[in-house]
């Protein structure tokens, strides 16, 4: 699975993109960003605010019901500011 | 048509390329967002913006067929810039053409309006307290809602 | 600022004259209207503009100082031609600058609903069974009521 | 008093320009026009629909009730078609 974040939660992750396998109990968005956050503060504090934190799976909008599975490029950013 | 790139862009040219050969085009609403030297009360130096590549070009993309959808555009433009801008300078310009001015308004306003709550850009102004990732503002998914029918 | 005249304008440098120098300006609004080639079901090849010079221009002016007492524009232009004009010519250039996107598009959409119906230009197109003065839209008069408060 | 018709009230009075001086019972836009309309058929024709018909005196729109008086320009159109 590829992961990438965006502008600040990029900056307070310290990281733009990593390949990795999530744990098998890891399904769907919400499973992914809970077991993200428990990955140390940093990932905590950038993903703290639920209601400041969009997903995409393939390029698509989705919410946390949406699945996740090997292969998928997953996608966390904050609220869009561009235009 | 969608354009995401780094370099500016001549609005004359760009607009005269979308009406080229359009001779049933009556009007043509446009608008262009430039980068503002006031951001709330800071001043703000230059800005870099930020997106994601191919998710923003099938956003813009998305967003522009349904704006084809809805009114009867003979056609339709978005070019969107990225990197790093001084301020004044051009962002994006956005441009319909239709027969009539009413559709070329409307579906002007709404692609603004959802590329500013839709497509994966982000803004990162150059403040005197140092490098600033500006909020998303409330009243763009306000602006957004207004053409949501159901 | 108003401008009435012949020659064609450049669209580029007209939005860049308006912004040059006002960087407070986020957004600029604007409208292009183009000579178009079908008059409900007529071909048109060309068609000339008449109008009332000094009452033009005063007009023009009443209706720009009616947009900028209504919304905040950090500046605003009107540049209609007359004379004769092919298809597919340029006609006319609005366009609004405010620092937000909202005030720029209603106060452009203001001004041109007001200049088509109340700025002293008459359209006389050259069809194929001669020459045909265009008959006023009324729902041209109906777009510019959505402005009257009272 | 000058008096200036357009696009299809100049190309049907034949006319594009005049000064005259109207007779004195004439003191409003209303009475000028029916004045006009009595000086022949191309007037009476071109003025006939008073929908159709805009005044401006001096370069300001007005009604029927304008007052209408010496050295005053006087221009008669149809609804503008311009934009």
């Amino acid at each position: 699975m590829k992961l990438l974040y965006f502008a600040w939660l990029r900056t307070k992750i310290g990281i733009a993109e990593e390949v990795l396998e999530p744990p098998g109990g890891v399904t769907d968005v919400a499973g992914l960003v809970e077991w993200l956050k428990s990955r140390g503060p940093r990932f905590a504090d950038a993903l703290g605010n639920d209601k400041l934190v969009r997903v995409a799976v393939n390029q698509t909008y989705v919410d946390g019901r949406h699945p996740v599975k090997p292969g998928d490029e997953v996608a966390l950013f904050p609220p869009v500011t561009g235009g | 048509m969608i354009r995401v790139q780094r370099e500016d862009f001549d609005i004359g040219r760009e607009l005269e390329a979308l009406t080229r050969g359009k001779t049933g085009v009556g009007g043509v609403a446009c608008f262009l967002g430039l980068v503002r030297d006031m951001a709330g009360d800071k001043a703000v130096g230059a800005m870099t913006l930020e997106h994601y590549p191919g998710m923003t070009e099938r956003e813009l993309a998305r967003i522009e067929e349904e704006a084809n959808r809805r009114w009867p555009l003979a056609a339709s433009l978005i070019v969107h810039r990225y990197g790093r801008l001084e301020r004044g300078e051009r962002i994006v310009l956005v441009a319909t053409a239709s027969a009539h001015r009413e559709a070329a308004f409307q579906a002007c306003e709404f692609l603004v309006d959802y590329l500013k709550t839709k497509a994966p850009f982000w803004k990162q102004e150059e403040t005197p307290d140092g490098p600033r990732w500006v909020d998303a503002e409330s009243r763009d998914d306000e602006a957004a809602t207004r053409w949501t029918t159901d």
